[in-house]
């Protein structure tokens, strides 16, 4: 075990990937010689050489595109693209095509390929660095969504991305890369140094997909969240002295359905937290799951906490960003329903 | 810097449309055997006349001429006319058997037999082909059987494809044919990451990735001619050329300004036009990319100048968008009947060999239909409906599961 | 007033548009000299000319994104995307650029585009001409999205559409173009001719955004739905023998948030039909919002009927198509429940 | 066809990294004057080879020669120069306020002041360009407020943009600049489509679509170049090519294999290759394109060759994978020095009045960052919390109404 930051902990997933699987490869703008606008992809060029990790053009599209003909091939690629606002390009490769191979070629064919990318706010980067698109890939029948919330289960995880056959989108929370952050922006920043989820075996190991985790037990509301928020979370139920149970999802598809509804059942409430715009957000799915499962359990609306129905705005990066004392007042609403 | 002349919105359109005499004047046919032949390893710098000629062998006499005359053996040219005869005649059933109610859906790659027919014999069976709807021919040429084709057309219970996908979706991957989609375009960027694989891994495959002419004006095509270059894939690109998409003539996807084998110039790979209907041109042309590639060349660029004879699909009535006798007017004639001229002419074949091969392979498309209607025609049979459920992800989820349960299957 | 199928209510309203507004044109693959696959563009360029109406380039992304300048310019363009399935390569332009160019241009410039695009299932067209990707275009702030379920309303909402200042996603459902449908697949095809809502003016009229119809009245359990499952839902209310009342939402952003939430308050029940594949579809939206402004009224779990989360499978079209008997089985736990 | 060679991927590299020295050896620099300039009416298959060559006017001692040579009159290259300087001295202010703390982002356009500037100057006040965020050079070309500027650095009560958008992603409508986004490549299509419209109207505006070199590589460049022509849209597409995109070289985008400029052979419109640290070559290139695109020629695209000489952004190191030296080794130098030597040799300044502008300009430029520090830095000033809920819609509707309640603003 050593101390990483996250970044540390996906650049060692993606290491000892290629170091025992040659069939592995990383591109993505930006990843070869210079190691990442993140850093995330750092050295692996200088050890693996330029043929396993590689700049490539900019065209999202033409990355996707070219890494499932790669995977059709037999080899599991690895992608970046630099920022989750500039997934889009490669949305219809990933759903029509990414999603589709395997279904549609009665099993002839399949896209083994991860496509890595940082993803949420926090960060001022306005518009076209902060969005969160998750809600976008969970619709689409044929993707899975990963997205840690720590250094521990981002190598765990991503190690099982890369292994998993089927194609992966992981989510990377760009405000935890260097460090926990609970939304608490005004405050000394955090390291992983001093968490205990920052100490990363150095080897391989692997963090299941639709296993989530609980990260605090609690009796009287069950608070749902992944990614940043579950640091955000965290800190609104230390400001509410209420004895929530938060549970940290880390794969939304496939997602952990019976964690949910077993702690949902126990303290018959339910408060949703995350980042995306409200509004068909993945929240509506959850509640709408809870509420289906959990109906005569439930002893108050379920809550949820979410960015606003705008785009992502530049000087308003704490008006918009759902920080604890919108999970605070969420919570005292939720109890006294 | 005022503007003497109002501009204008240009709107391309057609030589001609129902009612109008058919004019294909604006075409330039060079003469065959005309195009020079440039070794394989010349730089792409010194090919950029390529694109703007028109690689032809076959004459108006059906002889082989000039410098791109691949003298293939007669047993190889047999099979190709094999091939696209196959091809004409299981179309024109399937197509009946849609009219017939026995499918949903079918589309016929008439006039355009001799591009699949061609590439799938001047490949090697590892090479991996990334087709459009219409290269049928391909899988006639590698004996793809056809009661497989039949039954993925009636999505009955034997439909190799499970019942999941619209007719002539096929996949054949042990015939390198990838898997077809109906979105048009977004498999060509599959057949450059293919070939970046297979070089990658110093293997000796090369693909071939097929496009519409029309299809061309989608971003895919760019960033996959971009990767190509860039990576210098082992891989042929190929523009089929039939002048139409749906109602649409070329024009609207940019044939009226330049040729789509130019399209190569913007990214430093030879760009050749070939004569689509000529099977030996499209042979030669396949061959010299394909070498190309196998020496490390890279990417080459081929636009298959062809017509498509038919409708664009059974939805489709091409007589409300263009003149009905334009088909058989097409100055490059046809392609079976130009192979097939060429054999007679080098004593390789003759009338009687034909109609005898013509009346075997009715009776192969015959026995094949009826066998999968035996199976069962659209709707009579098909898969389990757990197959609905399968294949979505490696191993099912709990919705998956949850949902089967619910339908009770 | 004539009878009209959808599809003439649609040609009618492009009709009348350009007739009115010289800034209105009308371009996207086959629309032009065929008059569209569906022929909702028919004579339209012998009428108002090619320069208003032309066949455009196969590259959706492009379509939207010229749409996208005109609009800048000043002009109203109307595109047309051939099938649902298709917009995907479009989805970059419609999210990063015509939903946000008002706001982060800070006014000066907008996207006053309608971008029309058949969608659905019930024809065989298997999976890349079948789906509905509704949720998708919900989620996206900036972006409003319309879907007609009856000829009358196909016409005045899209004429409101085109006038429209904001950009707006124009859901056509495909089965209803040339008679409604209830999913009774194994009865006579019935025709707009004998159905009220086939009944359109000639000329100019609009239905707003954002208003509800509610298409029966009942007090047992409220019943949402838009576009084909309009048809599906009443066939399954009718059989069911329940007294429910069914609410056509027309446009789910803007969504008229008043007439649901007044409905359910008053039923204490509620079902969302859909056809698009349940997780993460719109329907977790509806039944999110309705659990929570109607908890303390609600008597039984909201429920959902909607596509599995598969792709779009050709050969089980009836088994894949929510049709009235699923809504019927629904009804009745709703009512047990 | 079995393999003699084994394949292998050909993964692009530059020719110095940090550490080596720097080489321009292998870049090919015509000398200036050399290449023809034909009439605007000449057909685009008259002039393939122009994407092969390099407009240059301005020689090594400052002489503006050959058949591009615009003969402007001093003024207007007067204008062209403080536009220039002011961009320059603007950039480096801003850019330390950055490090100060005052703004969140940045970025320069150092090296690549001619273009913008030029360009501005070259076309009408009513055309409409589409930007990149690196041509501040137009706004400045055209008296844009630099306060305003400032203040949307700032994010400050008086941002023009109203706190919504990231620094320097500017709108500035009736300065002909259209809004800017984070996203590269996305408007280049706009620019199209708003070149249409004005044809549609009959109206005599022109569009000017920027796009940087390593983001040809989007599918919306291609998109863009085929609808431009498809229906012949007054527009002039300008790729930038400044050598880098962050820390890719210009090999990834395509550079390796041939020019940006060739990418125009593809779509049969004229492509032009420029020294685009030659503000003489650019204005004359540019006129050329708008003179074209006004008498219904149709689309130009011109590939503007210079250099990035900062780094890509206030988040971006050079050095980390560039020779430190490489942006003063760039053999076509600096675009200021060269139109500043320029007029010096033809009498028309002086390092004297050079001074004195550049010390007018600091002053300008000092005023109006002092003026924007007092209405406040990012973070200290900023608009009311409500522009975050406006101008997502027209009007907003109850979700944002009851989302603004719920925030209590
Ligand atoms: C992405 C996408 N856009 C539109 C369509 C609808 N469509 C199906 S075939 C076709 C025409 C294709 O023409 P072309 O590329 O020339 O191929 P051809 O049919 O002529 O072989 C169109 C527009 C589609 N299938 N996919
Ligand atoms: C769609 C998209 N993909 C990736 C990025 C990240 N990105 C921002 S600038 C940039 C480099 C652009 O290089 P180039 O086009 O050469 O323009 P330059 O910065 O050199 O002017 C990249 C990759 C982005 N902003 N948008
Ligand atoms: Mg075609
Ligand atoms: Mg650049």
């Amino acid at each position: 075990m050593t101390n990483m930051t996250m970044v540390q902990a996906l650049n060692s997933a993606l290491d000892v990937a290629m170091q025992r699987d040659p069939d592995t490869l990383v591109f993505g703008q930006d990843v070869g010689y210079f190691g990442g606008v993140f850093r995330v992809t750092d050295k692996l060029q200088q050890k693996h050489g330029a043929r396993r990790c590689f700049d490539a053009p900019i065209a999202e599209g033409g990355i996707v595109a070219t890494a499932i003909g790669m995977g059709a091939y037999g080899l599991r690629p690895i992608v970046e693209i630099q920022f989750a606002d500039y997934i889009l390009p490669a949305f219809d490769q990933l759903v029509s095509e990414a999603a589709r191979l395997r279904y549609r070629s009665g099993g002839e064919f399949w896209a083994p390929i991860t496509v890595r990318t940082p993803y949420g706010g926090g960060i001022f980067g306005g518009q076209t660095h902060s969005q969160s698109p998750e809600a976008l890939f969970a619709h689409i029948s044929g993707l899975k969504t990963v997205i840690p919330s720590n250094p521990y289960d981002a190598k765990g995880l991503l190690l099982t991305a890369i292994e998993d056959d089927d194609p992966v989108i992981f989510l990377e929370p760009k405000r935890l890369y260097n460090g926990p952050f609970d939304g608490r922006h005004d405050q000394a920043l955090k390291t992983w140094a001093d968490h205990p989820m920052g100490e990363v075996p150095e080897g391989h190991y692997t963090v299941p997909l639709g296993k989530a985790a609980t990260v605090r037990e609690g009796s009287a509301v069950t608070v749902l969240a992944y990614g940043t928020m579950v640091h955000v979370a965290l800190a609104g139920i230390e400001d509410s002295g209420i004895d929530a149970e938060l549970i940290d999802l880390r794969s939304i598809v496939p997602l952990d359905i019976d964690s949910i509804v077993a702690s949902v059942r126990r303290t018959g409430r339910c408060l949703i937290v995350h980042e995306a715009s409200r509004f068909a957000g993945f929240g509506g799915e959850l509640s709408a799951l809870v509420q289906e499962r959990c109906f005569h359990y439930l002893r108050s609306p379920i809550a949820r906490v979410a960015g606003w129905d705008t785009p992502y705005p530049h000087a308003f990066e704490w008006d918009y960003f759902p920080g604890p004392a919108r999970v605070t007042a969420a919570l005292q609403r939720t109890m006294e329903a | 810097m005022s503007n003497p002349t109002k501009l204008s919105l240009h709107v391309p359109a057609p030589h001609a449309r129902p009612g109008d005499p058919v004019n294909f004047d604006h075409l330039v046919i060079p003469a065959a055997g005309e195009l020079r032949c440039p070794d394989i390893a010349t730089p792409e710098s010194q090919l950029r006349d390529l694109p703007f000629g028109l690689i032809r062998v076959l004459d108006a006499e059906g002889r082989a001429v000039g410098p791109w005359n691949p003298s293939l053996d007669p047993d190889h040219l047999r099979r190709g006319l094999r091939a696209m005869l196959l091809t004409r005649l299981f179309d024109d059933r399937l197509f009946r058997a849609h009219r017939q109610g026995k499918t949903t859906f079918y589309m016929k790659s008439t006039g355009e037999e001799a591009i699949g027919a061609a590439q799938s014999l001047a490949l090697n069976a590892t090479d991996m082909c990334f087709p459009t709807y219409r290269v049928l021919s391909w899988l006639m040429a590698r004996n793809y059987p056809l009661i497989d084709l039949v039954n993925q057309i009636f999505s009955n219970e034997k439909d190799p494809l499970k019942g999941r996908q619209l007719p002539i979706l096929y996949s054949a991957r042990a015939y390198g044919f990838y898997s077809l989609s109906g979105n048009v375009g977004t498999r060509i960027g599959h057949a450059v990451g293919w070939a970046m694989a297979s070089a990658y891994k110093e293997d000796d495959k090369i693909a071939l990735g097929y496009i519409g002419e029309g299809t061309t004006a989608e971003g895919d095509f760019h960033e996959a001619l971009t990767f190509a270059s860039v990576y210098r894939a082992p891989v042929i690109l190929c523009v089929t050329n039939n002048q139409w998409a749906i109602s649409t003539f070329q024009g609207i996807a940019g044939g009226e300004a330049t040729t789509f084998a130019a399209k190569a110039l913007g990214f430093g790979i030879p760009g050749l036009r070939v004569d689509g209907n000529d099977f030996l041109a499209v042979h030669a042309a396949t061959d010299w990319a394909a070498r190309r590639a196998r020496a490390n060349g890279g990417a080459t660029l081929i636009e298959m100048f062809t017509y498509r004879a038919a409708g664009h699909s059974t939805s489709d009535d091409p007589t409300k968008y263009r003149p009905a006798d334009e088909p058989k007017s097409w100055p490059l004639g046809d392609p079976i009947e130009r192979l097939k001229q060429h054999l007679i002419l080098i004593g390789e074949w003759s009338e009687q060999r034909h109609e005898a091969l013509v009346a075997e392979l009715t009776e192969a498309v015959r026995s094949a239909a009826k066998e999968g209607e035996a199976i069962g025609t659209f709707g009579k049979s098909r898969p389990s409906t757990r197959e609905m459920f399968e294949g979505v992800y490696k191993e099912p989820d709990w919705r998956l599961i949850e949902q089967r349960r619910e339908l009770g299957v």
